[in-house]
């Protein structure tokens, strides 16, 4: 589509730079890099097509991310027949009832002129429904988390098969930005970003807390794959022959034909989307989401519904978003709450976008990509200089103990470092916007 | 039955009443002047009106019916556009997709159409287009078609506001100042634009402006606001004539320069 | 009696510490809010830098123990090492300007290339504080650690409640206050301070006005580098330092500095108030004091709390977002990128 | 001739891309008021910021008093004694209209009351608005406001782009009135305008500019008199 | 020659704070075997450092790739915290075969987790010193108790197995909160214990969180007794938290007898902080590895993952710290033992760690041993 020499230049070079990895490093360590640099990449698309296309500063990235990874342990997971005997019901019913205080309090906040009687009204309807929805959901949710707690505790899922997960896990993150975009696209940049930010936050909260939904903090694991594990591809005999050939071990081949599986899969999903997005970018769509971007004033005076086109682009990325978290769950085989932290969930995304070129497709994959390279590789590049810098010294002189016992916080500072250079060097992005 | 009806309308900020109890009509058809000293809320009448600003109260009709409080994108489907004072350009944007955004209803500016219809996207920008640059040449800013809005002078962002009125079929064109800044040939140019657009398309006019060149060439009837009230309301030369908008508006030094200029010609 | 155990109850476990956790969070957010209005980004090295001030400071307070210099009248020898603390800060504040600000200032570059270069200095001073501190949890606090401790208070009170008050909150809540009123006479009656708003303004017409952006700019991260320091210093001092701790501070400012309206230096204090306030408040187990209240045979038998305190920087959150969607700017109204 | 108050001579340069000023030449002798009139986006705007130093020339020199100021900022050519409203965002809109007034005064060491007091009663709605913030102003009153904020340097050359856009007639005319009065007082006034008739009437000296050059240079009377300019620029 | 082994931990993130002093522990381990010389005929250790970043499982996953494929390291000691340990070992340590043993990954999934053989840990499951704890609680006359532990798979854990033996032994919990690590202030989480009162605060966590909990509970006054877990153990937490840990009663994975005194004894003189969480289990878990490989004779991961079991459990001579050259001589003869190490190694197949606890007591700001469970 719209890459200039430079653009395909620079992806070559990143891709020279994976194959230098597979060469020197290992080809297993390539592709672990490459599929995470792929889901990276889509949640950076996601981002991108908020603040890029409409200027809408999500700092929530990590709670629609987080969404989209509950959808796998709910659809993947098979059921738990004990827990829902023990409180699925009552835990249905409690949700229903706290839907329905919801909409009871919208609609008497509709109904009602504006008074004091309202806000009684309404307070009332709240506090009510509060406390019936908590007497029949606590007693439930207490039975379900009883039921055998170290390895269960919970509803389980519906045991689909897992890719569907993929796209529910979209249209969960997609229900819950319309829910936050419905309440909180009235609020401009800073004031999104902090609301955004809040309410991810309260995501992982709630899925850190309520353990019968998925475990909580003590994790789902052993999830179902969408490609066969690398161990299960050991005993499989072209894989074996496949090893012969290249003069690799099984397990290393196994290894790269199942990475190479998901890489495949989400190749293509990143295709699709680059595609679609690409396409709606340089259209009168792609016009008029800039013109919103650019002046929200002018834009509606020009006729357009600035609200409405808000509210869809935040759930068009947020559910971007959502799938590249499903994705992510669906390859790690396991749900952790507690590592959905906003460092890496959302604030490296927008290093992605950032660094890549904000407002260009191209410019967030490309910066996925290498902000991803960065952040995994630094690592072993902040003990190297560490090396370098103590080579000089006296064996077993303090400082030098002390600075190669430092060596590990050496990963962020060179990751800032790299940041800082990339940024100054190209501050509108690897691949600007036109 | 007019055009666009202002009944009563207040608008406060805190304490201070910008407008103050407007009451005034604007015949279908017409190019209506609005003048006034600064200050008089002359563009925060505007904002009311154009669904920018909520009132404080009062009311707005256009062609009888009730159009208070609307959105301005339910405004602009109606028909009404306005010009912003300071100018609003899309500023990412060159000229040109400045102009060609303003269209409503392109079919383009739906995601499914995006992706899946192509053809008829494209024949549409084909003609959208066409306009862009008819428009874009008429006002003499052609030349900076490609430029990024945010990079032209002052007066050629003036002058854009005004083409994108001219990109849509609109009924009633609200200018807040389009010839402050703009060069007074060219403005004279824009002067018969706009009699153009009233006569040939029926565009209904309310123009505000400070060049009282410019409101006589074009103008009848002519209101004068002052303190957020109308003060009066007739013809230019009723206007100029009325005691109290010499006093608040005009000022007498407007005789005597007129008088001073004319002795050179 | 009862009403009064009921108070002290109450102030001991949430009055008390929310105030002095809201002043120290006052102090961040208003160095947050500051680089925003004038130097136009969020600056997301706040927490990290703070916790290198403090770490500065820290190295002084050592240093002058090991000189067997203490602090006046039982405080924190801290106290004494503040102001080598604040020539380390200021100057690692204006370095980081000149390498990295400088150049995006020049080029005008986007409010967000601002925020991703703070981001990227934000790794690297944490890398620079983690190698000279290392990342456990150092004490640095000596002198009294109390004015008076639960325990002094119940027996010189009788109460059967007690209510303790640290030093380092005394000083928190104190400090916090003056600098305050010197921050606000500064940025509002001295010519400095009408250039900093002027330039935040409209940075070209400062410049026409004969401002120099340099200066302000100067000046912006002096008075945020004290403000870090002090901030630093006196959360470390009440709460141990742990360089991770100190990044951790970054939302609740932030949110702070938002809620109250960003650029608003009051709405940042009020901001900040409020956040500590809802977060001890609103998860606060009210049963205690009510036991105290009511009338015997009527105490309370469930926790009396509005919700649970799993959920105490959800809470936070959650108020916040409430708050933004009846005042879409912030309390005091903000400005906007 | 002698060495004008104040010349930006042969400049030529833009903002990056194509230059947008080629070879063009403005001066103003003390005590004078020159007048810069054109189409729009012929260069005015930038011509005046080049003279102030906002723009990189790269060609042309612009001297004060005979000395050579190419080279300084913005900032230090305020403190040589020149004031600039620029065309667009020439206020502080989150500040009161008397702390933008202060701000104008920002270089000054003296007392700065009396100069206060003389703009507000230039502008006397802007003493009525003294304490709001001059981002509430309606347009014309912020125009007011920043002429005020120059006014208060009290420079020796004051550099004006269109100040008079959106005022209303009464205004202007006090204002053009108060620019001859400035200018009797010895400042040199440099200045672009679009309501040219009314400006070149009181002018000096005019220009006018097309396509970033000087197309014609004459005193403001004959200029006026020209119906070639008349027509083409001044709206017949 | 080298044979390289990793050791993958959380270096930065949520517990930074103490795996410095767990990679020095296994490190320790490593050193005393290459200072024997007996390793496999000359061989030396050489240790390969990665971050697990302890939440962010997929940097922690390419680290481990990284360690493996690229570094070529036979055994990993590590990861740390459960989330990032079983991404590691699912993704990354079973499809290269690659053996692992956590220090400190406590999550029970793990007992039931099929590993191929290849996960092991040298901490001891939750289950049991939940209910050893329990036991201590009641035994010392506070049958109502305020409970914290700390919001993860291992403070969740062991919470519920104290409060279900707890309960079971007659015991009230009047209140159960869950602390988030490395907040700066846990007013609230106090303020609501506090309100519910009870005899003494049992707080399952680590120094970070869990110690600040209990010194602010004990400034505001809101409890006087002191009950923690095996995660606050060490000199940092008597650094941190002062006088108000006077007196506080715990519990601690460790060998009765020497293997302890010993171990801190060398990590003294090392300039090692033995005293520090999962130190010891760190050691273990090193020492573990490199007797594994001594056994197998040869330094592979298959061999490596067949031996752990054989040298952790009797039968065999019993092996404490700073005794592996004699554990490699008795090896390298073909003989067999039985590793005790610091923490009284007692591995139950993969995946499960039994061993005895000590109870200690808090006095004068020293660990005090009351007696051994
Ligand atoms: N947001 C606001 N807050 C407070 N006062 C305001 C606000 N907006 C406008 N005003 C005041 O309302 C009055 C009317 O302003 P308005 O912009 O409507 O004037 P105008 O008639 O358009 O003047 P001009 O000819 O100068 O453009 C002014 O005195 C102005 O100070
Ligand atoms: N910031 C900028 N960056 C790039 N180009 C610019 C910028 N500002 C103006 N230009 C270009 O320079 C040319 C001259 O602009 P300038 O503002 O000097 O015109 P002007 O004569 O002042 O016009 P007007 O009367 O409309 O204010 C215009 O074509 C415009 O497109
Ligand atoms: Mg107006
Ligand atoms: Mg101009």
């Amino acid at each position: 589509m719209s890459l200039t020499a430079r653009d395909l230049g620079l992806f070559a070079i990143m891709g020279a730079v994976l194959a230098l990895v597979a060469m020197f490093q290992s080809p297993q360590l390539a592709i672990t890099i490459l599929n995470m640099s792929l889901i990276s990449a889509i949640m950076a698309l996601g981002v991108n097509m908020q603040w890029g296309y409409a200027g809408l500063f999500n700092v929530g990235i990590m709670g629609f991310t987080a969404v989209g990874g509950l959808a796998v342990v709910l659809i993947a997971q098979p059921p738990v027949p004990e827990a829902w005997a023990a409180g699925g019901l009552g835990i249905l019913l409690g949700l229903m009832l706290g839907v329905a205080t919801i909409l009871a309090a919208v609609i008497v906040y509709k109904r009602m002129a504006p008074s004091k009687l309202r806000g009684i009204a309404i307070f009332a309807v709240l506090a009510v429904g509060y406390l019936v929805t908590s007497y029949v959901f606590g007693p439930a949710k207490q039975a379900v988390q009883a039921v055998n707690p170290a390895s269960e505790g919970y509803l389980g899922g519906a045991g689909l098969p897992v890719v569907l997960a993929w796209p529910v896990g979209a249209v969960f993150a997609a229900g819950v930005a319309w829910l936050v975009g419905k309440v909180s696209l009235g609020l401009r940049s800073d004031y999104l970003a902090i609301a955004t930010l809040g309410i991810s936050e309260i995501v992982i909260a709630v899925l850190k807390h309520e353990r019968w939904l998925a475990r909580g903090v003590n994790n789902v694991t052993g999830i179902e794959r969408p490609v066969a594990r690398p161990i299960e591809l050991q005993p499989v005999p072209w894989v074996q022959s496949l090893a012969d050939t290249l003069g690799w071990t099984i397990s290393q081949t196994a290894s790269v034909v199942s990475g190479l599986g998901y890489s495949a899969l989400f190749v293509i999903v990143l295709g699709i989307l680059i595609w679609l997005a690409e396409r709606a970018l340089n259209s009168p769509w792609g016009r008029m989401m800039r013109a919103i971007r650019d002046n929200e004033v002018s834009a509606r005076a020009m006729g357009k519904d600035v609200t409405r086109r808000h509210l869809m682009i935040f759930v068009l990325g947020s559910a971007v978003c959502g799938l590249a978290g499903a994705m992510m769950v669906s390859m790690d085989g396991q749900l952790t709450p507690g590592s959905y932290e906003p460092l890496r969930y959302t604030f490296l995304i927008w290093v992605m976008v950032i660094v890549g070129g904000s407002g260009n497709n191209w410019g967030a994959v490309l910066g996925a990509f290498v902000i991803w390279f960065l952040w995994v590789q630094v690592e072993p590049a902040g003990r190297w200089f560490m090396e370098i810098v103590t080579s000089g010294m006296a064996d077993g002189s303090d400082l030098k103990q002390h600075l190669l016992s430092s060596a590990a916080y050496m990963r962020l500072l060179t990751m800032g470092v790299a940041l800082l250079l990339m940024l100054r060097f190209a501050p509108r992005g690897l691949i600007p916007e036109r | 039955m007019a055009m666009i009806r202002v009944e009563n309308l207040h608008k406060h900020f805190g304490g201070f009443h910008a407008v103050d109890g407007a009451t005034l009509e604007v015949e279908k058809g017409s190019i209506t002047g609005l003048i006034g000293p600064n200050g008089a809320g002359k563009t925060t009448l505007f904002n009311v009106i154009a669904g920018v600003l909520p009132p404080t109260s009062g009311q707005v009709l256009m062609e009888g019916e009730d159009i208070t409080g609307l959105h301005p994108h339910a405004l602009f489907s109606k028909g009404l556009l306005r010009t912003f004072q300071v100018a609003h350009e899309f500023h990412t944007m060159t000229v040109r997709e400045n102009l060609m955004m303003v269209p409503p209803g392109q079919s383009g500016e739906d995601l499914w159409s995006a992706w899946f219809h192509p053809t008829r996207v494209r024949e549409e920008e084909h003609r959208i287009r066409a306009r862009a640059n008819e428009v874009m040449e008429f006002l003499t800013i052609d030349h900076i078609a490609d430029e990024k809005a945010g990079q032209i002078s002052g007066g050629q962002k003036k002058l854009l506001e005004l083409g994108r009125t001219m990109m849509t079929d609109a009924k009633i064109v609200f200018l807040d100042e389009v010839g402050a800044g703009v060069n007074r040939t060219l403005l004279n140019t824009i002067a018969d634009a706009i009699l153009r657009l009233n006569k040939e398309q029926g565009y209904t006019f309310v123009v505000i402006e400070h060049d009282m060149d410019f409101i006589g060439r074009i103008c009848d009837p002519v209101i004068c606001m002052a303190e957020g009230k109308v003060l009066a309301q007739g013809t230019l030369d009723e206007i100029k004539a009325n005691e109290q908008v010499i006093e608040a508006y005009l000022g007498t030094g407007l005789k005597n320069k007129v008088l001073k200029e004319e002795g050179h010609v | 009696m009862e009403p009064l155990n009921a108070l002290v109850s109450l102030s001991n476990f949430m009055l008390i510490p929310a105030l002095a956790y809201g002043s120290q969070l006052a102090l961040g957010a208003l160095g947050i809010t500051l680089i925003f209005s004038i130097l136009r980004f969020a600056h997301f090295a706040h927490g990290d830098t703070m916790a290198l001030g403090t770490a500065a400071v820290i190295g002084g307070t050592f240093f002058l123990q090991a000189q067997g210099v203490t602090g006046p009248l039982g405080m924190p020898t801290a106290i004494l090492a503040i102001p080598f603390g604040l020539v380390v800060m200021i100057g690692y504040l204006l370095a980081a300007d000149k390498l990295v600000y400088k150049y995006f200032r020049k080029v005008k570059a986007k409010p967000l290339t601002f925020v991703m270069a703070s981001l990227g200095v934000m790794f690297v001073t944490n890398g620079i504080t983690r190698l000279f501190m290392g990342v456990g949890e150092t004490r640095f606090e000596d002198g009294n650690r109390f004015l008076f401790t639960v325990r002094e208070f119940r027996e010189y009170t009788g109460l059967a409640e007690g209510m303790a008050l640290r030093n380092a909150q005394a000083i928190t809540v104190v400090t916090a206050l003056i600098v305050m009123v010197v921050l606000f006479w500064f940025l509002n009656r001295t010519r400095s301070g009408k250039s900093m708003r002027a330039y935040s303004d409209n940075e070209d017409l400062a410049l026409l006005s004969g401002i120099n952006p340099e200066r302000v700019v100067i000046i912006t991260w002096t008075i945020t580098g004290i403000l870090l320091v002090l901030a630093g210093t006196l959360y470390g001092l009440d709460k141990g330092f742990r360089p991770f701790n100190y990044f951790q501070l970054l939302l609740p400012m932030f949110a702070a500095a938002i809620l109250g309206g960003l650029g608003s230096p009051f709405g940042a204090i009020v901001g900040a108030y409020v956040v500590a306030f809802a977060e001890l408040g609103i998860t606060y187990a009210w049963r205690r004091v009510f036991t105290y209240l009511m009338p015997e045979g009527l105490e309370p038998t469930s926790m009396m709390q509005l919700l649970p305190v799993d959920y105490k920087f959800a809470v936070t959150f959650a108020i916040l977002v409430i708050v933004l969607l009846f005042r879409p700017t912030g309390i005091f109204k903000g400005k906007v990128i | 001739m002698a060495e004008p108050f104040l010349i930006g001579e042969n400049m030529t340069g833009g903002y990056g891309g194509a230059d947008i000023l080629h070879d063009c030449t403005i001066a103003v002798e003390k005590g004078q008021i020159a007048v810069i009139v054109g189409p729009n986006g012929a260069g005015k705007s930038t011509a005046m910021k080049a003279v102030f130093g906002m723009l990189k020339l790269r060609q042309g020199s612009v001297r004060l008093q005979g000395e050579d100021i190419t080279a300084l900022t913005p900032q230090a050519r305020v403190n040589k004694g020149m004031g600039f409203v620029p065309q667009t965002s020439n206020i502080f809109p989150s500040m009161t209209v008397e702390e933008n007034l202060e701000m104008g005064a920002f270089i000054r060491r003296d007392e700065i009351r009396t100069t206060m007091e003389q703009v507000y009663e230039l502008f006397p709605i802007l003493r009525d608005k003294r304490r709001q913030a001059a981002g509430e102003l309606s347009g014309g009153q912020r125009q007011q406001v920043a002429v005020g904020r120059a006014l208060m340097t009290k420079p020796s050359v004051l550099m004006l782009d269109e100040p008079t856009a959106g005022v209303s007639p009464i205004v202007m005319d006090e204002l053009f009135d108060r620019i001859i009065e400035i200018a009797r007082t010895g400042i040199s006034i440099l200045m672009v305008e679009q309501n040219a008739r009314q400006a070149l009437n009181i002018a000096d000296k005019g220009y006018v500019m097309v396509q970033g050059e000087n197309r014609y240079t004459d005193t403001g009377q004959a200029l006026l008199a020209d119906p070639d300019v008349r027509k083409s620029f001044l709206g017949g | 020659d080298e044979v390289k082994m990793g050791v993958l931990l959380g270096f930065t993130g949520p517990i930074e704070s103490i795996t410095p002093y767990m990679a020095d522990g296994a490190e320790m381990a490593w050193n005393e075997i290459n200072e024997s010389g007996l390793f496999l005929g000359g061989h030396t250790i050489s240790s390969v450092r990665a971050d697990s970043t302890c939440v962010d499982s997929s940097a922690a996953q390419a680290a481990a790739e990284r360690m493996i494929s690229s570094d070529g390291v036979v055994a990993i000691m590590g990861a740390d915290c459960s989330g990032v340990t079983m991404a590691v070992l699912q993704n990354v340590a079973m499809s290269a075969g690659v053996p692992m043993i956590s220090p400190s990954a406590t999550s029970p999934a793990f007992t039931t987790t099929e590993s191929n053989g290849l996960f092991f840990r040298t901490s001891p499951s939750d289950a049991r010193q939940g209910e050893i704890l329990a036991g201590i609680v009641m035994e010392r006359g506070f049958s109502e108790v305020a409970l914290t532990y700390t919001n993860n798979d291992y403070g969740s854990g062991f919470a519920n197995a104290f409060e279900e033996s707890f309960l079971e032994m007659g015991g009230t919990i009047t209140s159960k909160v869950a602390h988030e690590e490395a907040r700066g202030d846990y007013s609230a989480e106090v303020g609501q214990l506090a309100s519910a009162g009870g005899d003494a605060l049992v707080i399952l966590g680590y120094v970070d969180g869990g110690g600040s909990m209990l010194r602010t509970a004990y400034e505001l006054g809101a409890f006087e007794s002191f009950f923690i877990g095996d995660g606050m153990y060490g000199d940092e937490m008597i650094s941190a938290v002062g006088e108000a840990l006077e007196g506080t009663i715990g519990t601690i994975p460790w060998a009765e007898g020497e293997g302890a005194d010993t171990f801190h004894a060398m990590a003294e003189e090392a300039g090692v902080q033995g005293q520090s969480s999962y130190t010891r289990e760190s050691y273990d878990a090193a020492a573990l590895l490199a007797l594994a490989a001594q056994a197998a004779g040869e330094a592979t991961p298959e061999g490596i993952a067949a031996n752990i079991l054989n040298v952790a459990n009797a039968p065999g001579e019993e092996i404490l710290p700073g005794d592996l050259a004699r554990a490699l001589q008795i090896l390298a003869d073909g003989g067999e033992v039985n590793y005790m190490g610091a923490t009284n190694v007692e591995l139950v197949g993969p995946g499960e760690a039994a061993g005895s606890y000590r109870e200690y007591v808090v006095e004068g700001g020293e660990y005090v041993t009351v007696r051994f469970h």
